[in-house]
C-alpha cells in the first residue's frame, strides 16, 4: 500500500490522497461504531429482561420452543429461494399463471384487453 | 379537578411569561398597524356592535355570495351537470367527475378587485390549485397517463392484423379539417392546430398539444374534448347508418391470429422507433405509451406496470381531471370562442367518423372476398378507447346478433391513439 | 377534396393547406410503416421458428391444442364485457358487493366510518 | 485467470488512454487548484501521516460530533420520545413515527460556518429536504391529504342527523380565543391567527394557515398541533367531568336514521358549493375534502377514491410528517416562541373541549326530553378524528356500559373538521 | 338523418358566427404572419402539388431520419441490448427495462439547429423529459429509493452479528481507489469523486452524489454503476477463485442469534444517529433509508411502510430510470470520458469484491476457529442487493452443496449499502 | 363574555376582537347553513319518492327488512371497534398475523428478507 502511494504521489495531487486514506477509514469508523453499538445493546436489553418479568421475554421470544437448527433452515430457506427466484416474485408469480390460464385461445388476449381498457383514461 | 389547577398554572404561567419577555405589549399594535385591516376606522365610535357590523360587511366582501356573477352560477351547474350525467349514465366518470368537481371549485367566486391576491383561484399564483396546474400547463400529466394506458393496452389485436391500423390513420382526417375550419373561422394557425386535436378523440393529447402551442385554450379544448369522448354513443350511430349500407354492416370478419409473446415484445420497441422517427415532437407522448407497454409486455417488470396501471394514472387523472376543469373559471372560459370551439369539437367527431368508414369501404376495394372488413370498425378508429369499439360492437349487434365486432374494432380503436398522437406531433414541429 | 381545396383557398393561407395535407399523410405513413413491419415480423420469426426446435414453437403457442373458433370466443367474451360493463369494472364490482353486504341496518355505514375513520391521517 | 488477464488488460487500456488522450497530465492539478481544500497547507512538510491527520481534523470539522450544541441533543430526544410515546402507547403513530423521525433528521448537526452550503439542512437551499419542504411551504401536501380523508370518511352520521354539525361549530371557539390569547401575549395578527389555528386540532389546516400567513411558524405550530391530536386521551377527560353532570353524561340518545345513497352524492357537491361560497378562502382545504368524498359517494370512480385514500394519501404523509418534523431544526425552533405556542396550544384544545360541551347544553335547553344531546358528544366537536370521538365512547362506557356514544360522536367530530377548515378560511382572508 | 340535419345547422351556426364576430376574416393571416413558416416562398408558384413536395421536404427536416447520426443509431442498440439482457438473461429487468427504454428514447434524433427548441430532448428546457429529468438532477430520487429500500429491508442479519458490517466497510477500498486512479488518469477532483463512487455498487448513491459535485457525468455513471450491478453474476466469480482457497471456501459458519423486535426498532434510530453524526451530508441517504426502516420496523405504520416499498418506489423507479436512460443522448454521452469511466468502473468493482475477501481473510487472523467466517461473504460487501449475496450463495454451493451462505452474506451486503453511502457523504463534505 | 372583553380591550386591538366574533360567527352560520340543507333535502326526496314508484324507495333502502335496534348495532359495532382498534387496523392486523407466523426460528426473519431483498431496486 505504502509503495502503492508513493508510486502514486508523483502524479497524485496529496490531498487526494488524504480524502482517500481519511475517506476509508471513516468508512470504517462509522460501521465499527455500528457494530459496537449493536455489540452492546443485546447485553443490555438481556439484562434489563433478566431483571423483570421472565415472561416478558418469552413473550418477545418463542424462538427457543419452535427452535429449528440453522442448517435446516438455511436449506428450507434455500429452496424457498431458488422457488421464488423462479417466479421473480411472488407478484410476477400471480400475474403469470394468470396469463397462462388465458392464452388458451388465439382470442383470449384481446378479452384480456376489453376488460383493461374498458377503464381505461 | 387536576386539570383545572393545570389550566390556571398554564395561564399564570404565560402571564408571566408575557411581561418577562415581552416588557412592553405594545409590540401587537405596532405589527399589525401595516396590516391592511380598513374596518376599524370608526373605531372611536366606540360601538362594539356598530363595528361588529362593519366587520360583517367586511367579511361579506370576501364571501362568495356577493363576487358571484351570472357565469360563475352558470359554470357551477355545468359542473353539476357533469357529475350528473357521469353518475347516472356512466359516461366516462373517471374523468367526468374529477372535471365537474373542478369546474364547480374553479367557479366558486372570490374577491380579487384591485388585484389582490388570496391565493384561490386557479390561475393566481401561490395558489394550491396553481400548483397542480403546473403539471397541465407544462404538458407534463399527459405523457404519465399515456405511461398508465400503455402498461394496461394489449396491443395484440393490432399485431395480429397490422392492416387495420390504416383505419386508425384514416379517422385523423377529423383533426386536419378541424384545423382547416377553425382558421377559416378566423383563429390564428397554432389556435387552430390546437383546436383541431380535438378531433383526435384523445384527451391527453389534446391537452399536451394545446399546452405547447395555444394555452389560453387549454381549458375549452380539454373540455370539449373529454365532452364528445363521453358522448360517443350519442355521436356516432347516426353517422354509421348514414355512411353504410344494410349489407355492409352485416359482414363477418375472420378470426385474428394467435399472437406471440415474442411479437408483443418487439411491439413497443419497434413502435417506438418507428413512430418518433417520423414525429420526434411526439416523443413524449409515444414514448410514454410505448414504454408503459414494454413494462407490461416484457413480463419481467409486472410491479412496475402494475403501479403505473393503477396508483399513478389514478393520482395523475385525479389531479389532470380536477385541474382541467378549475381551469374553466368563467371569466376565461364564458367566451365566444370557448362556444366556436365547441361547436367545431363536434364535427370534427363527425368528420373522425365518417373518415374511418370510408376508408374501410376504400380498402374493401382492394380487397378479395373473404378478407372484406366490416366499415362499421372504421369508426373506432377516431380512437376514444374503449368507448367507440363498444358503440361499433353495439351497433352491429343490432343489425346481426351474432355479428361480435368488438375485437375487430380494438384494432383502429388503439391505432387511432397512435395516430392523433402523431398528428399532434406534427402539428407541433410545424406550430411551435 | 381538391373542389374543396380551392373554395377554402380563399380564405386559407396556403401554409395551412399544405399543413394539412402533409400532416394527413404522415399519419399515414408512420401507421404504413407500422403496418409493413408487423406484416414482417411474424414471418421472420415463423421462419426462425420452423429452423429451431419445434418444441420450443410448442411452448410458447398452446393454442393449436386449445383452439376455439373465433366466433364463438367472441361470443364468450362479449358475454364477459356485458357481464363486466354491468359491474363498470372488476373492483367497483367487490366494492358493490362490499357495500350492499353492509348496508343491512340504518347504523351500517356509520360501522364502516368508525372502521375507514380510526386510520384517519 | 481469466478475469486476471482483464484485469491487467484493463489497466493497460487506461494507461495508454491517459497518456494519449491527455498528453499532459497536470489537467488534474490545474483543476483542483480552484478548490477550496485547505489542509494541505503544510503539504511541503511532506510528511503523510501528519498531513493525515490534518486532514482528519479537517474532517471532523465537519461531522456532528463537532458541530452539536445543547439544542441539538434535546431536539434529538424529543424526536425519539415521539417515536416511543408512537409505538409504545399508539398514539397516533402514522404521525408521530414520521414526524419524530424528522425531528431527528433535522437535528443532526452539520457544519455551515461562513455561509459554507453543504446542502443537508431542511432550510438550505438545493437540499433534499428543502425541495420536499416546498409541499409544506406552499400549503400544497395539506389539500391533498384533505383530499385523501374526504375518500375515506363516511359522512352519513352527520347527514343523518344535521343539528349536530352544530357541534362542530361551537367547538371552534377555542381558535378565536387562543388567537387572542395569542395577541395579548405579545404576538403580531397574522403570528396570533396561525398560532389560535392549533384549537382546530387539525393538523394539516394548522399547517395550511400557516403556511400562508406565518410562515416561520410553520414548525412549532405544526408540533404542538400533532402532539395535542396525540395527547387528547389525556387531555379531554378532566375537562368532560369537570362540565358535566353525572346524570348528563348517562343521557342517552336514539339511533339515526338511514341514509340513502343520493343524499351520499349529495353532501359533498352542496357541501362544498355552500362552504366555499360563505368562505372562498377554504376552498384549498374543504374543496379537496369534499371532492374527495365525491369520488367515494358517487359509487363509479371506486378506482381514484382506492388510490387516494392509500398510495396517494400515504406518500404525502410520509413528506409531510417528515419534513414538519426536520423544520424543527434546533436554531430556529428552540426559542421562547415556540414554548408559548405549547402553552396556548394546550389552553385551546381544553376551551375548545369546553366549548363543545356548554354548547351541547345549551342545545338541550331548547330541546324536548326525547331528543335531549349527552353534551359529552360535544367535546368531540374539537376533530381530532377519530380519537376525540373514541375517547367520549370510553368516558360514556365508564358511566354506563351499555350507552355507545361512538356513532354519535362521529357526527361533531366530523363536523369539527369542516368547522376548522372554515375558520382558517375566515383567518386567511381577514389576515393575508 | 337526424344528425345530418345536426352537422348541417353547426355549420351554419358557424358560418353566422364568423361573419357576425370576425367581420373580417384576415386576423388569420395576420396572426400567422409572424410565425416561422417558411416554406411558401414560393406561395407565387401558385401550383399547390409543387408547394406540398416543399411542405414534406420541410417535414423530412423534422424527421428523425434526416437527423440521425452514427452515435444516434450506436446508442439506440445499446438500449435494445440493455433490454434484450434484462428480459432473456432477468439481470436486474427492474432497472436495465426503464433505462433501456429511456437509453431509445433520449436518442431518437430531432431537428436542434440554430437553437430551436422543440421541447423533446431532455437537456431542452420545457420538454418533459427535462421536467421528469429535475428530480436527478436536484438528487431527489434517490432518497426516496433509499426510503422503499429501508421500508422493505430486514437488518436482522446485521443486528444479529454485527462484526460482519466491518466487511461492507472493506469492499468500499474500491471507491476510493477508483477516486485515485480516476485523478491520475486526469479527470478533476470532483468527477473523480464521482466517479469512484462507481466502486460502491449502489446506483442511487452514485447518481445522488454525482448530481451534487459532477452534474455533467450523472449518465454515464449511473449507467456504469447499475450496468455493472446487473453483471455482478459474471464480474465476481472469477476474483472469488482467484482470491481464495478450496478449504476457505468450505468454512461452514454458525447460525446467527435471534433478534428481538425491540432491537430491529433500535437498529434504525442508533443507525441513523451514529452515522450520520459522522458524516452528515450521508443524510439524504441515510436518513431516508432508516426513516423507511423505522416505517416497516415500528409495526405501527405498516401502511407507510407498505406504500413507501410499493407504489412509491415503484413510481421513482420509472422515472429516474428512464431519465437517468434518456440522459444518455449520444453527442453529450459518447465521449473519450464515458469510456474510461466505464473501464475504471469495471476495475473498481473488481477491487471492491478483493477488498471484502482480503478483510474477511484478515478478520479470520483474529477470530478463534470456531467462529471463523468464510472469506466468499466478503464479496457481498460492495452492495450491489442482493445479488452479490446471490452470486456467494452460488459460488458456495459449488464447493459444497450443503453449506448455505445466503444468510450470511446479507449482513455485509445490506452494511455495503451503508458504507457507500457514508462514503458519498465524506466526498461530499470534502469536494462541494 | 361582555366582561371579559371589556377586560381584554385594555390590550387588544378592537380590530381583533371583531375578528374574533365574525370569525366564530362565520363559523356556525356555514354549518347552520348546511344543517338547513340536509334537513329539508330528505323531505325533498322523500317527497319525490312517494310521488314515483314504491319499489324505488324499496330498492334503495331495504333497511326495514333487516332493521335491527340501534342499540344492538352499536353494541355490535363497538365490539368490532375494540377487536379491530386492538389490531389497529385491519391491515396491519394482517400483517401482524404475517409476522406471527413467521418468528419460529432465528433465522426466519431473514428468509422475508430474502423475499424482499430480491425484489431490491
Ligand atoms: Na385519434
Ligand atoms: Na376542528
Ligand atoms: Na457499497
Amino acid at each position: 500500500m505504502i509503495a502503492n502511494i508513493t508510486i502514486l504521489k508523483s502524479y497524485l495531487p496529496s490531498e487526494a490522497i488524504i480524502i482517500a486514506i481519511v475517506g476509508y477509514l471513516v468508512v470504517f469508523a462509522s460501521l465499527v461504531l455500528l457494530f459496537w453499538f449493536f455489540s452492546i445493546i443485546p447485553k443490555i436489553l438481556y439484562y434489563k429482561n433478566r431483571k423483570g418479568s421472565k415472561q416478558y421475554q418469552g413473550g418477545r421470544n418463542e424462538a427457543p420452543d419452535h427452535y429449528l437448527p440453522g442448517e435446516t433452515v438455511a436449506a428450507i430457506s434455500m429452496a424457498l429461494h431458488l422457488h421464488l427466484s423462479e417466479l421473480h416474485d411472488e407478484e410476477s408469480g400471480v400475474l403469470t399463471i394468470k396469463k397462462v390460464s388465458k392464452t388458451y385461445s388465439p382470442w383470449s388476449s384481446k378479452i384480456y384487453a376489453v376488460r383493461n381498457q374498458f377503464n381505461r383514461k | 379537578m387536576k386539570k383545572f389547577i393545570t389550566v390556571v398554572s398554564i395561564i399564570l404561567l404565560l402571564s408571566i411569561v408575557r411581561t418577562v419577555i415581552f416588557p412592553s405589549a405594545d409590540r401587537t399594535l405596532q405589527a399589525s398597524g401595516d396590516q391592511e385591516i380598513e374596518f376599524v376606522a370608526d373605531d372611536s365610535g366606540d360601538d362594539l356592535l356598530k363595528t361588529s357590523i362593519n366587520g360583517l360587511k367586511q367579511f361579506f366582501k370576501f364571501t362568495g355570495f356577493r363576487n358571484a356573477t351570472a357565469g360563475h352560477i352558470i359554470m357551477i351547474l355545468v359542473g353539476i351537470l357533469f357529475i350528473f350525467l357521469a353518475i347516472k349514465y356512466d359516461y366516462e366518470p373517471l374523468l367526468l367527475i374529477p372535471i365537474g368537481a373542478g369546474i364547480i371549485m374553479g367557479n366558486i367566486p372570490f374577491f380579487q378587485e384591485g388585484g389582490l391576491n388570496l391565493q384561490v383561484g386557479i390561475y393566481q399564483e401561490g395558489s394550491v390549485m396553481n400548483y397542480l396546474y403546473f403539471g397541465v400547463m407544462k404538458g407534463v400529466y399527459p405523457p404519465l397517463i399515456f405511461l398508465g394506458i400503455g402498461a394496461m393496452t394489449d396491443f395484440s389485436s393490432l399485431i395480429s392484423r397490422p392492416r387495420l391500423m390504416l383505419l386508425g390513420a384514416a379517422a385523423q382526417v377529423g383533426i386536419f379539417l378541424t384545423f382547416l375550419g377553425a382558421l377559416w373561422l378566423g383563429f390564428d394557425l397554432r389556435e387552430s392546430g390546437a383546436i383541431g386535436i380535438i378531433g383526435g378523440a384523445d384527451g391527453p393529447t389534446a391537452i399536451f398539444l394545446s399546452s405547447r402551442i395555444a394555452e389560453h385554450l387549454i381549458g375549452p379544448i380539454a373540455i370539449a374534448a373529454y365532452s364528445y369522448m363521453a358522448l360517443v354513443p350519442v355521436i356516432q350511430p347516426p353517422i354509421m347508418r348514414l355512411m353504410t349500407t344494410k349489407k355492409e354492416r352485416r359482414i363477418r370478419m375472420s378470426p385474428p391470429r394467435a399472437v406471440s409473446q415474442t411479437e408483443k415484445i418487439l411491439f413497443p420497441i419497434v413502435g417506438l422507433i418507428v413512430t418518433t422517427f417520423i414525429s420526434p415532437s411526439s416523443l413524449p407522448l409515444l414514448g410514454m405509451l410505448f414504454f408503459g407497454n414494454l413494462l407490461k409486455e416484457s413480463t419481467r417488470t409486472k410491479r412496475l406496470a402494475e403501479t403505473a396501471r393503477t396508483s399513478m394514472i389514478d393520482i395523475v387523472t385525479i389531479l389532470l381531471g380536477l385541474t382541467v376543469g378549475a381551469s374553466t373559471q368563467a371569466d376565461k372560459f364564458l367566451t365566444a370562442d370557448s362556444l366556436i370551439i365547441f361547436g367545431l369539437g363536434a364535427l370534427s367527431f363527425m368528420v373522425a367518423t365518417a373518415g374511418g368508414i370510408v376508408f374501410a369501404k376504400v380498402m374493401n376495394l382492394f380487397t378479395p372476398e373473404s378478407r372484406k372488413l366490416n366499415p362499421l370498425i372504421g369508426a373506432a378508429g377516431v380512437s376514444a378507447v374503449p368507448d367507440s369499439a363498444r358503440v361499433v360492437q353495439n351497433f352491429g349487434l343490432k343489425e346481426d346478433p351474432t355479428n361480435h365486432l368488438l375485437m375487430h374494432a380494438m384494432a383502429p380503436n388503439v391505432a387511432g391513439v397512435i395516430g392523433s398522437a402523431v398528428a399532434a406531433g406534427i402539428l407541433l414541429s410545424f406550430l411551435i
